[in-house]
């Protein structure tokens, strides 16, 4: 095997968002120690890989009160005994919620929902009407707070006509509301959402208008692929980079990882 | 009653038709048995309030024990919807369930303000989202110091608040480590509480990050071994993923919830039979 | 400057004149040895804060470094009076001390309005007293929900918390236990913190009822064997009630008071030399 | 040794006063264990001894945020090491504040100062005015939220007319206010002052006038020199009784204690 691991096309999508996300962990890291609000599923999953691939590794905080857990496997939940075992400290809710998030110790905060909008808000709550729901869904859990206070977000989702939307059914996380200035206007202390990793690409808000913009496409992915997977007139950044594709060491690193 | 006591009895006299009640867990200690038994009891019109009403509560509002529900998060993590409660609220099964819905930052601030007997708690919240719109006990308010404007969310004060915990001493005072959620706060700020707990032991070791709870602010303590399956005990047992996702199939139709309700739950007596009758086996702490 | 560094580079670093500056303890862990730094040093027109000043500010205030005290309790527990600190209020001597004065209650809660990131704290206290008349940082709010009259208190954002601890680990994470008092929130709440440790580990061995702060929310860490001395550290030392009786009738007047801070404080450059200079033996733990 | 102790006048005034305080805690716990919020000093005496003393023992919760000590020998201050080591639980002083003392859970706190009217607030904070004080004193710290919030308060105050004045010259802690009403009109919830436990007797607020009113005398100690040593017009209830005078197990238990 060669210094310069191969390149190979033998992953599946979730691989290729996990293993984009942990980059962007990884480059954040390099700038200074992130820390990051881990929930469970593909975040969590891309910032244990970040912290297997990058030195500095990115520092795991956990909504159910762990502050810098060291999993050496990947949590089936968030409630994870190793999670508390390998924490560098273990808190209650109340206290990870009003010292740590709310306080603005989170660099990057993660979110995903069943809707996205141009203005990168989220819905996880309901599709249809809130009074008569056609589908009831989980709800915002710690999104809006993490939306509110963490430095940036991050939103890891399949890119698709039906999840990204014009307008979101339900607000349950703020991104950029109806655009430049809410934020401010609702005296929103973090950075929003500065990042969207899809299995398509990568959007990135646009630093004038706000609207989630494609910055990355995946290798073999068409621009007009992305257009007919958006349910808003998607616009392209100046220059559009194609993502590396996963190297056969960070597909290494994951498989490890999910197999441990 | 006596402090210790059995699940049952303490069910039978704590927890009373038309209660506010939390069954509180974060994944970790979840006190699924005395769910159980709630349902054992045919307990009516229950405003249940979680953080993160997962499964059990999925049963307790299929066997429509409860006519409203309080919470942030409503899932089977991993997994994906609790079934039950989708049809309770598309569809009235098995009859309406009013929704008072938050977030979890907002959940905790609200069991803190309880726990503190204060009528409120303030927090940097929910602004900009749908839910203030929806839900009445969301409200903005003033610093008087600096005039900015911060969310305000009334405290949350259950008629009875139940937790799982690993050991209890003989007189009654709780302890329980490894992610203790909101617990400690739902206890305090519940008028009456059950404790079901792993283990009585004689004298109870400090252990780190662990939670004590004084005999005298627990109402009702009962030695339920595995009550907290298929959710966990640290350093008892692991999670019991393969129930969990058992449970979407169970849940999908009203028919083969309502026999697995009949059978297993209604049909038994205590949460071992239970789980005997529902050919589960608690997987052990390594 | 990197995490780990000594005292007086700290101090030179992170405490400025016009600073507000939190040294907390509550009896256990206090930091003596970077309040002497600080005199040392010769920092002026500091606002002090802390809930139970006690020897070590009466030191910094007869030394002349403040202007400002936000405090409940002043006293040195089981002896008496602060000589120094009544000079200042009743005499105006080194020069004029403005008070800022609460109750515990109201600190702590102002303390942990500080660590959470809010510009204030509710707590049902202070009514019927004569505080509010006196102290500007006190006013009623009205409960959005109940219209019941609560006791709102503005957050403390010290410029710099000082805590002593017992152990760090080479990263800087902190560990301390025991009573801990308002150290985590007086940290949490500051722009910047110093840390001064009994050890510097390669480890953190996890301990019941121990308060971790992680690395990234501490800006220096010292490590000063004794440094809470006469105060103690849990598992390394004892209460030194001698140095705490004998301070009386050091401060009891101006001269002698001076003479002791210019042979003993100023004439030393570090804790250890102070200790052999004024002949005090540290209390071994047992 | 006969069953019965014998009575002895060998005891200090502090020891007469632990004593009858410690008695009343044995008298709260014989109907149920009371919870004490201890702070150092006589008040610390008194509820170590009663623990000592009476079954079912007193609760002790210290304001340094211990739960339950158990200590072994007199804690020398709040923050001693074995009030920590000898607790059911520890927590930090924000949450003893909050969740344990305003929230209703102990049920008799103490209280002491420097002046005590005779509606029973207490002036722990400065002799004069409070700009131009000619005595600063250690100030209110955990007073006024005892008094405010202890489900009863038992003061251990010396009487003389220094100190049990007409009114406070500033008022550190609330007992009764100005008079009946004033409790209910400040929203405080706990029940205010109680027993004022002196070297000459044992006060009580008059369950009308809420006036402090000598309700029993030590052994030896004349209606006179009680109304001497009083700064306002001392009043007695219908029956005054007279103090059984420590007994020597009491001073044996109590001299054990000290010297431990």
């Amino acid at each position: 095997m060669s210094d310069v691991a191969p390149i190979t096309e033998d992953y599946t999508t979730d691989e290729l968002m996990i293993v984009n996300a942990a980059r962007q962990l990884g480059a954040l890291a390099a700038a200074g120690r992130p820390v990051c609000f881990v929930g469970i599923g593909l975040p969590s999953t891309a910032a244990n890989l970040a912290r297997r691939l990058y030195s500095p590794a990115p520092v795991l905080v956990y909504e159910s009160g762990c502050i810098g857990s060291k999993p050496t496997r990947l949590p089936l939940s968030i409630g994870d005994g190793e999670l508390g075992e390998t924490a560098d400290a273990v808190v209650s809710v109340p206290e990870i919620f009003a010292y740590w998030l709310q306080a603005g110790r989170i660099d990057v905060g993660f979110l995903g929902g069943a809707q996205l909008d141009k203005y990168a808000n989220i819905n996880s709550t309901v599709i249809g009407d809130y009074e008569h729901p056609s589908t009831r869904l989980p709800g915002a859990g710690g999104a809006p707070e993490i939306a509110a206070s963490a430095g940036a977000v991050m939103v890891i989702m399949r890119q698709s006509k039906r999840a990204f939307v014009e307008r979101c059914d339900f607000r349950s996380s703020v991104g950029y509301g109806d655009g430049p200035g809410d934020r401010q206007r609702f005296g929103l202390q973090g950075g929003g959402p500065k990042w969207v990793i899809t299995d398509l690409g990568v959007l990135e808000p646009d630093p004038v208008t706000c609207e989630l913009t494609m910055v990355a496409l995946h290798p073999g992915v068409s621009r007009e692929h992305a257009v007919a997977a958006t349910g808003w007139s998607l616009q392209f950044a100046g220059e559009v980079s194609t993502t590396t594709p996963p190297t056969a060491g960070e597909l290494d690193a994951l498989r490890v990882l999910q197999a441990a | 009653m006596s402090r210790i006591s059995s699940l049952h009895d303490a069910v039978a006299e704590l927890v009373v038709d038309g209660d506010t009640v939390a069954l509180e867990g974060f994944t970790h200690l979840i006190p699924h048995a005395a769910g159980h038994e709630i349902i054992r009891q045919g307990r009516r019109d229950l405003h249940l309030v979680r953080m993160t009403p997962d499964m059990v509560y999925d049963q307790l509002i299929g066997a429509g024990c409860a006519t409203k529900l309080t919470f942030s998060w409503g899932g089977n993590p991993g997994v994906g919807s609790l079934q039950r409660f989708r049809d309770a609220v598309e569809n009235q099964w098995p009859h309406p369930l009013e929704i008072e819905e938050h977030s979890h930052a907002g959940m905790a601030t609200r069991y803190a303000a309880g726990a503190a007997n204060l009528p409120f708690g303030i927090l940097r919240g929910y602004v900009g989202t749908g839910l203030p719109e929806h839900t009445s006990t969301i409200t903005q308010i003033e610093c008087p110091f600096t005039g900015e404007s911060l969310t305000a969310v009334p405290a949350l004060r259950p008629d009875v608040s139940i937790v799982h915990a690993q050991r209890a001493d003989r007189e009654g005072n709780v302890q329980m480590w490894g992610l203790t959620g909101v617990q400690k706060e739902a206890v305090l700020a519940a008028k009456r509480s059950i404790v079901t707990v792993e283990e009585i032991v004689d004298h109870l070791e400090p252990v780190p990050y662990s939670v004590v709870l004084p005999w005298w602010v627990v109402t009702a303590v009962c030695e339920v071994p595995n009550g907290a399956h298929p959710s966990f005990a640290m350093g008892y047992s692991v999670r019991d993923n393969a129930f969990y996702k058992a449970w979407d199939a169970v849940s999908k139709d009203r028919e083969s919830f309502t026999a697995w309700i009949e059978q297993h739950v209604l049909g038994t007596t205590t949460y071992e039979e239970f789980r005997r009758s529902a050919g589960v086996e608690v997987p052990a702490s390594v």
